[in-house]
């Protein structure tokens, strides 16, 4: 019955969002509307970008399509998931569990933090593997096969010293390191679809390039889908095809990357590279959006497609 | 390797100057009580001056203090805690040791009982968080936290032992017969378990919540794993790092706690032998009980921080104390957890 | 939830986060709503003060009036109840119309002994709980922001009094140098206040890394200002989360030592009740059950506010990364 | 009955006949010549055997010693040993033994020491005869030599007293043989096949320990136990249940006691002494701290010292409780009463364990703050008791319960004379009355009862005019209660004060 | 006027670890008012560390820290007075550079207080007013009864700067003071600050690992490295022909846009 979610349709999208609202609670009585009526689609080997100033709904987005927002009973979802046609607005545990095993791999922002301190890094790239793999490669998951499969992710993780690596605790690893193993661990299902959320932020500008190639030459050779979450509008750049731009959690402009960044169309996203360009740029006066403009965005958002 | 090796080193050192602070400490406290030993031995009778110097002279008091301090010093080590008043020519030592077993025929069960069962409750509490099975578990362990444990062993025997009549109400075995009954040793052991069982749920049931709301367990969710995978496998052993901590600290006031339950349930253990002691200014007593109770702890101390080593990765090259404090860190508590 | 519910959702300013304005651009106008009303921003996460979360929790409002209760009956009980020592009625009375908690085994109004044991015992409490707080504030706060020797000292005697158990040192210092309230508070006082102050030192420490802190620094403000004016008031919260548990631990182990027999004997307080009732738990059931149960009360109440006192502090609802 | 699992120690094996007393704290020792209290010398009572037994009635009847004589000027004591008679451990008990132990061990004891001063040689003049000479006369020689257990040459000669193992496995005479002790749990004795006395009835005694007093009142009215001291608070069961009976025989009786400090500030005038003695409702605290176990005292010796008695002396008289009389000495004597009522309050000492003192002191404090004086109740430790009362003279009032001890001289006298050096267990008042003081003398240096009776009287009638020390009542409630259910006849006198009557007692089934 | 690091090293020695910990080894560095003096350098170059040793909140294990030629460290009242006066800090902001439980006009106004730049509660308010309008904030009533949390970022970390200047320093040292901020906001931070530097004639000693931004506004570079300073020299030179492999390298990482 869930076979099929890993499969390829014609004409359905992998990923699809219509008018996705999520509700998430932020204190005893209070909650906030973080993502509002959002559309998205991302189609099966395309690469999309997901920009926007912090705090505008981009994890969230990003957490909803692999069914990661919080626990708690008072999140609300409304609106519609479908991967690969299926609805998961309202599904199960257990088809997110196997949407989450097959279909999604995600990297998160802080590689620290999201990996496990007391286990080792080979045991949490292979808990990634699932067994069917291993039992079509004849090897009925026994220790040896699966470990070869751990050493042959991180590897294509960028991480040649696969066994060391693999036998090795978090800390013992330096920041780039410790994301090439989030990487992996995300690859290591042989997903459909690489979900990045920031993998880069927390680190350094040199040690950022390096992941960034790695996280691009992966997703290349596996010719799986990738979503790069964002606010560095040259990160997204240079990793994607096409991209949206989000403001208080609506998207208010999406299109080809290069498009969108060299024409940008919605008031907020020209204003955005503005600022951005004065920063990089020698000649330009630097430029803050003025408050009035980010009023008037929030108040009235438009989207422009 | 090395730096592991310098730590424990610096552990070991100052664990030693801590004993003697303890010892230092004790010896001159009693040596200020008020109250004569040896009156108090002889009894409340009128003491021939003669008698007096034989007593003095048999326990060596009559040495400056600091020349006595400076003796049992150098005995404590040789494992010499002196002898007690009376009870003629007994070691310290052998007697506390006569009645470590009996303490100890307590202390263990209520620590593995209260060790366990906190880990499986609070786990079982985090888990169902918000909803009855939590409350009801998280109110509970609140509430049993609460209760004078000493109060809670007179309802028991109120209760059990004299209405219903299912258990004696005093004594380790029936009179005159040697060893420990086993109807003998419920009460106290329940009474000795409940308050760490409660302080120890709520510990790991915070610890859980803390543990499955760290980012690594994200990680785990986004490999599609199944949420008891997620909880035994993943939250489970980052959430017991502090209850490593806690439940070196635990058997410390276990024992201390000893005194209180011993004496509701007139337990010959050690927690009796130091009250009998205190009231009858048997000092070398008072200081033997405290010696070998600083001991367990500080050699507990010493195991926990060992454990933490082995269990918490990221402690094997690097120390950070700060770490090993429960997540409630706030509330970690002192040796005197054990009125509650 | 299949529509959106926007009923529950406070206006957009109060939980999106405050648009950053551009430089030379007039601010907001301010919103002139009245303090804590729902137009005042917050830090993401924390829209209310905390002391008010606390007072709504359902926790508080069962037993914050309770200890308010006990804490009462403990202040203006005494001139109500008679005289606890007067002996002269039979003895042993279960609890009737005219001796609600019935007589003692010498007669006396079992009533009146537990409203004055309940002074003594909560006096204690509160005193020690004060005590230690302050102790522990001015010592933790030194110790944590300064470090040095006063932290060394400070962290020596906390493992001292975690290595030489409290209730150990308390017994044999009390049962020593006699046992009147003053003593116990101050043996309790000595035994208790590394507690906290391990507390204080930890926040101290924890905010003295912070930016402020260092600028407080950087101005050339002293380091008692300092520590007076941006280091404890952070700290309190844990603080007092930690001085009500105390409250309790105070309360416990006070009753614990008069059990033992180690208390005023003038002013008995619940757990010096409970000494003398455990001879008579066959015939004078009662007389076990009403001390136990009000110490158990309070101390179930005063945790019972520092937990919703800590969960106000340390909101559980977590945010996506 | 509520203890399950118990009935351990009886019968069960093998017929054996064993005999289940509880103590109430573990034994410090049971040599009762070095180390006094009530558990030891109920141990040296069952192991050791005295010269002379002295019964409750204060009659004396041959121990050790078959026969004694003592010189008319009182100098020399002529005492012929009991023949055929072992030790413990098969040693002989001789002539030897004796004259060691009046040498050595008996000028250590707190009593004997009074013989030990005197004492000019302990002459053995044959294998079974020894005599002592003495310096001058002393007037409860016989009582004193009463009070003294024998103890073996050949296990104390030549080593340290005080630490000698034999104080805790006492090797003796007696009818029981100490067999062994765990501390905090029991001390039992096996029955000495070989006692001159005659065939002991019991094969083992056990003596579990059990310090709370309920749990020895529960073991004890379930039969667990055949014997154990009951709180008072208990007595009404006592006498409620048919086979339960307090000992109330073969002891030497007990009084609860009041002490004055003479040198506090509101207690220098005898006056005031007076009023706050007689505002105490002796009959009252008989009634309830003591639960009617016991009699309001009314004079300074119990009357079962009929010689020694004074008939001037009668306290329902010489101090009634008139409430308006008394407050009217109090106000006299300059202290008024208070904005809150009350003239001053007294600093009240007192041993915290000893419980029917305890409550003695809480109905004390109702019944002085009638007349306006309030009091500070400290309850300590014995050894805190002994420091602050005694040597430091840091009380107002004491309140104590103590013995009459074999002879008013011996028990009751100390209370009443000069201690000037402040030693424990004598009269802490600070007051020295040279009448009283030589009375007590007098009483002390003659040897014949009639004479020694005059010179009482006068030390009682002095001390009415004084007051301060006084019996509060006569008191039984300390003693053992017994269960009848497994043994009888353990209630029957021996003529030895705290001796079972191993002898004589049978077992049920 | 002159600030200077001379030679300092900062070792630290970890209590736990025997191994000392090289943060800044032989460090020379100088700072004048009007120049914006940037370092740069990887993730713990000791960076802050050399910040702090400049502002005199840690003692340099070796080498000295001088103001004018005097050595900070063995100032006395007065000349401390001074320099904690002329050399300011503006710190990063997430970590809480304001204390939550202080007012906006409160934080600024004690300041001013203990340096005695104005007195009685009225001209304190004033000169309060004045640097918040000085950064931008205007009408400075609106925001002086704020406590941090009712400001945005921008907001706050302009009420730093603002703090900062009220004493009429010459020197700034901020340490990635503007890191942690949104692009756009950042523009309007740094735009401040340039504007300080020209009309007042401020100095900046600004830490950043941010090399566009770099580029944009310092006039002299100092790169660091393993708690070394590897080249510096003025910022067109460093960004033109970067002497130092690692500087390279560091410039070449850093994404543009197209
Ligand atoms: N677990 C949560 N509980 C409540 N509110 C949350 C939670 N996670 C995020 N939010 C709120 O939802 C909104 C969107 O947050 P989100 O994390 O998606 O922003 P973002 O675009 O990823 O920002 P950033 O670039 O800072 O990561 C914000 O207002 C945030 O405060
Ligand atoms: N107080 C301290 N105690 C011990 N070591 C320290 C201390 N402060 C800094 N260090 C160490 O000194 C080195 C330099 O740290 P510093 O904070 O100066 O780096 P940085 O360049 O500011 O880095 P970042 O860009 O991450 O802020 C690091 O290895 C750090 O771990
Ligand atoms: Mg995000
Ligand atoms: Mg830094
Ligand atoms: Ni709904």
């Amino acid at each position: 019955m869930t076979t099929a979610v890993n499969q390829p349709v014609a004409g359905t999208p992998l990923i699809e969002l219509t008018g996705l609202n999520v509700v998430l609670p932020t204190g005893e009585r209070s909650e906030v509307e973080a993502v509002k009526s959002v559309d998205l689609v991302v189609h099966d080997g395309e690469r999309v970008g997901l920009v926007g100033e912090s705090g505008s709904g981009k994890s969230v987005t990003g957490r909803s399509i692999a069914g990661l927002l919080p626990t708690s009973p008072r999140v609300r979802v409304s609106g519609s998931i479908r991967i690969r046609g299926q609805e998961m607005v309202g599904a199960p545990a257990r088809t997110w569990n196997e949407v989450r095993r097959k279909t999604v791999g995600m990297i998160f922002q802080d590689p620290l933090t999201f990996l496990n301190p007391t286990m080792r890094v080979g045991r949490q790239v292979a808990e990634s593997i699932p067994d069917r793999r291993l039992v079509r490669s004849g090897a009925g998951g026994d220790r040896t096969a699966r470990d070869r499969a751990v050493f042959r992710f991180l590897r294509q993780a960028g991480l040649p010293d696969a066994e060391q690596v693999a036998a090795s605790f978090p800390h013992e690893l330096s920041g780039g390191m410790r994301q090439r193993v989030l990487i992996a661990i995300a690859i290591a299902k042989e997903p459909s679809l690489v979900l990045a959320d920031e993998p880069t932020t927390a680190l350094d500008a040199t040690v950022q390039q390096h992941v960034l190639r790695t996280l691009d030459e992966t997703v290349a050779e596996l010719g799986t889908s990738l979503m790069l979450i964002s606010h560095d509008l040259a990160v997204v750049a240079g990793m994607t095809d096409r991209v949206y731009v989000m403001y208080a959690g609506r998207i208010v402009e999406e299109g080809p990357t290069a498009q969108v960044l060299a024409e940008p169309r919605h008031e907020y996203t020209q204003a955005l590279l503005r600022s951005v360009r004065s920063l990089t740029d020698q000649d330009t006066d630097l430029y803050s959006i003025p408050l009035a403009l980010r009023q008037r965005f929030a108040e009235e958002p438009s989207h422009v497609a | 390797m090395k730096a592991r090796l310098f730590h424990y080193g610096r552990l070991l050192l100052s664990s030693l100057i801590l004993f003697i602070a303890v010892i230092t400490v004790l010896f001159f406290l009693l040596e200020m009580a008020p109250g004569d030993p040896i009156q108090t031995l002889v009894g409340d009778v009128p003491l021939s001056e003669a008698f007096r110097a034989q007593i003095t002279a048999a326990y060596g008091l009559d040495k400056p203090v600091w020349e006595r301090y400076v003796l049992y010093l150098g005995n404590v080590f040789t494992g010499n805690l002196g002898f007690s008043f009376g009870t003629n020519n007994e070691p310290v030592l052998d007697l506390i040791l006569s009645r470590a077993g009996n303490t100890l025929a307590l202390a263990v069960p209520a620590f593995l009982i209260s060790t366990i069962g906190g880990i499986i409750l609070g786990s079982i509490a985090a888990r169902t968080r918000k909803r009855w099975l939590d409350g009801g578990i998280s109110g509970g362990a609140v509430a049993l936290f609460s209760v004078p444990n000493f109060w809670f062993g007179m309802l028991l025997i109120m209760v059990f032992s004299i209405w219903l009549g299912w258990f004696p109400t005093q004594g380790k075995s029936p009179y005159g017969q040697p060893g420990i009954g086993f109807e003998y040793l419920v009460l106290p052991v329940i009474t000795m378990a409940t308050s760490e069982l409660a302080y120890k749920t709520r510990i790991m049931r915070s610890s859980m919540i803390e543990s499955l709301g760290q980012d690594f367990v994200d990680t785990a969710r986004s490999k599609g794993l199944s949420s008891s995978h997620l909880l035994w496998r993943h939250a489970l052993p980052n959430a017991l790092l502090p209850m490593v901590t806690v439940s070196g600290y635990s058997l410390g006031y276990i024992l201390a706690g000893s005194v209180l339950v011993e004496r509701v349930f007139g337990w010959p253990g050690m927690g009796l032998l130091f009250i009998d002691a205190i009231n009858r200014q048997n000092n070398m007593v008072i200081l033997g009980v405290v010696i070998v109770l600083t001991v367990v702890i500080i050699l507990v101390n010493i195991l926990t921080d060992v454990v933490y080593g082995l269990v918490d990765p990221r402690l094997r090259a690097q120390f950070s104390p700060q770490r090993t404090l429960p997540p409630e860190g706030r509330q970690d508590r002192q040796s005197d957890e054990v009125a509650a | 939830m299949t529509q959106q519910e926007t009923h529950m959702v406070p206006p957009p300013e109060t939980d999106t986060p405050a648009p950053p304005d551009g430089a030379g651009s007039p601010p907001p106008a301010r919103p002139d709503a009245p303090a804590g009303a729902a137009g005042r921003r917050r830090p993401p996460g924390t829209e209310r003060s905390p002391w008010r979360v606390f007072l709504r929790k359902p926790s508080t409002l069962v037993f914050l009036p309770l200890l308010g209760l006990f804490v009462l009956i403990a202040a203006l009980g005494p001139l109500l109840v008679g005289d606890p020592s007067a002996t002269g009625n039979a003895e042993l009375l279960a609890p009737s119309a005219a001796h609600p908690l019935g007589t003692d085994h010498l007669g006396r109004d079992y009533l009146a002994r537990v409203v004055n044991g309940g002074q003594i015992s909560l006096l204690v409490g509160f005193t020690v709980a004060v005590l230690c707080m302050t102790i522990g504030l001015v010592v933790g706060g030194l110790a944590g922001y300064h470090g040095g020797w006063m932290d060394t000292l400070m962290v020596k005697l906390a493992e001292f009094f975690q290595v030489l158990p409290g209730i150990v040192l308390a017994l044999v210092a009390a049962a020593l140098l006699g046992a009147n309230v003053f003593i116990i508070v101050a043996i309790l006082s000595i035994t208790m206040w590394p507690a906290v102050a391990r507390i204080v030192r930890a926040e101290a420490m924890r905010i003295s890394q912070l930016g402020y802190v260092e600028s407080a620094r950087a101005a050339g403000f002293r380091s008692v200002r300092i520590i007076w004016s941006d280091v404890l008031p952070n700290a309190l919260p844990p603080v007092l989360v930690a001085t009500s548990m105390t409250v309790g631990r105070a309360i416990l182990i006070e009753s614990g030592l008069a059990y033992l027999g180690i208390g005023d004997p003038s002013h008995p307080s619940w757990g010096a009740l409970l000494n003398s009732a455990q001879a008579y738990m066959r015939d004078g059931w009662w007389l076990a059950v009403a001390p136990g149960l009000c110490i158990f009360l309070v101390v179930l109440a005063v945790n019972m506010l520092g937990d919703a006192l800590n969960d106000a502090y340390n909101p559980t609802v977590g945010r996506v990364k | 009955g509520g203890t399950a699992g118990g009935g351990g120690g009886n019968a069960a094996e093998g017929g054996e006949r064993v005999y289940v007393q509880a103590i109430a704290d573990d034994p410090m020792g049971l040599n009762a010549q070095l180390i006094s209290g009530a558990t030891p010398s109920m141990f040296s009572a069952q192991i050791l055997d005295p010269l002379i037994f002295l019964s409750q009635d204060y009659e004396m009847t041959p121990g050790l010693a078959e026969s004694w004589e003592l010189s008319d000027d009182g100098l020399d004591l002529t005492l012929v040993l009991r023949e055929g008679v072992t030790w413990h451990d098969g040693e002989p008990f001789t002539a030897e033994d004796v004259a060691f132990n009046f040498e050595e061990i008996v000028p250590l004891q707190s009593f004997g020491a009074q013989i030990g001063e005197r004492l000019e040689s302990a002459e053995v003049v044959d294998e079974h005869t020894v005599v002592l000479h003495l310096s001058e006369p002393f007037g409860p020689l016989l009582e004193t030599v009463a009070s003294q257990f024998m103890v073996p040459k050949h296990i104390y000669e030549g080593t340290d007293y005080v630490t000698n193992q034999a104080n805790m496995e006492p090797i003796g005479t007696g009818p029981m043989v100490f067999d062994s002790y765990s501390s905090g749990e029991q001390v039992t004795l096996t029955a000495n096949p070989d006692y001159w006395g005659g065939e002991v009835q019991v094969d083992r005694a056990v003596y579990p320990i059990m310090t709370d007093p309920n749990a020895r009142a529960e073991a004890l009215f379930a039969g667990e136990v055949d014997q154990a001291s009951v709180d008072v608070s208990q007595q009404g069961r006592v006498s409620d249940d048919p086979t339960t009976l307090l000992l109330e025989e073969s002891n030497f009786p007990q009084l609860v006691t009041v002490m004055f400090n003479a040198q506090s500030e509101y207690l220098e005038d005898p006056a005031v002494r007076a009023a706050v003695f007689a505002a105490l409702d002796r009959e009252a605290i008989v009634d309830t701290a003591l639960s009617g176990i016991g009699t309001p005292a009314n004079g300074f010796f119990p009357e079962a010292l009929e010689w020694a008695v004074s008939p001037n002396v009668d306290f329902s008289q010489d101090f009634p409780r008139d409430v308006d009389a008394i407050n009217e000495t109090l106000d006299e004597a300059g202290f008024e009463r208070g904005a809150d009522g009350m003239r001053f309050t007294l600093n009240v000492r007192y041993i915290n364990e000893l419980s029917d003192v305890a409550a003695t002191v809480e109905m004390a404090e109702s019944m002085l703050e009638e007349v306006g004086i309030g009091i500070e109740m400290q309850g300590t430790s014995g050894a805190v008791f002994t420091e602050k009362v005694y040597t430091e003279s840091e009380f107002d009032l004491a309140f104590l319960r103590s013995t009459v001890g074999a002879d008013p001289s011996i028990g009751i006298v100390r209370w009443y004379e000069c201690n000037d050096q402040k030693a424990a267990a004598a009269n802490p008042s600070g007051l020295c009355d040279p009448e009283i003081d030589a009375a007590a003398a007098e009483a002390l240096a003659t040897s014949v009862q009639a004479e020694r009776g005059v010179a009482l009287t006068a030390l009682q009638d002095r001390a009415a005019e004084m007051m301060y020390y006084a019996p509060l009542a006569w008191f039984n409630g300390a003693f053992p209660t017994i269960n009848t259910t497994r043994w009888q006849g353990q209630d029957e006198p021996t003529s030895m004060t705290n001796r079972m009557p191993w002898t004589t007692m049978t077992m049920e089934g | 006027m002159l600030l200077e690091a001379i030679d300092v090293s900062k070792t630290f020695r970890s209590r736990r670890s025997s191994a000392p910990v090289h943060a800044v080894q032989n460090a020379t560095l100088q700072a004048r008012p009007g120049e914006f003096v940037a370092i740069v350098g990887e993730s713990g170059s000791g960076k802050s560390t050399l910040a702090r040793l400049l502002l005199d909140l840690l003692d340099p294990s070796e080498g000295s820290i001088q103001l004018d030629g005097r050595e900070v460290g063995s100032m006395d009242r007065t000349e401390r007075r001074a320099y904690r006066r002329s050399v300011q800090a503006v710190l990063q902001d997430p970590a809480g550079s304001l204390n939550p439980r202080k007012r906006v006009a409160q934080a600024i106004g004690e300041v001013i207080r203990l340096h005695g730049m104005a007195r009685g509660s009225a001209e304190t308010r004033h000169r309060v007013t004045e640097v918040l309008e000085l950064v931008g904030m205007e009408p400075a009533a609106a925001f002086m009864d704020r406590f941090p949390h009712e400001l945005s970022g921008g907001q706050r970390q302009r009420v730093l700067i603002a703090r900062a200047i009220a004493l009429d320093p010459r020197i700034i040292v901020a340490d990635e003071a503007v890191s942690a901020l949104d692009a756009s906001v950042k523009a309007g931070v740094l735009a401040v600050m340039a504007d300080l530097k020209d009309r007042l004639g401020v100095g900046y000693v600004f830490i950043t690992h941010d090399l566009p931004v770099v580029q944009k506004v310092a006039d002299h570079v100092y790169v660091m490295r393993h708690g070394r300073i590897l080249e510096h020299g003025p910022k067109d030179e460093i960004f033109a022909n970067p002497s130092h492999p690692y500087t390279r390298e560091l410039l070449a990482a850093s994404p543009a846009l197209p």
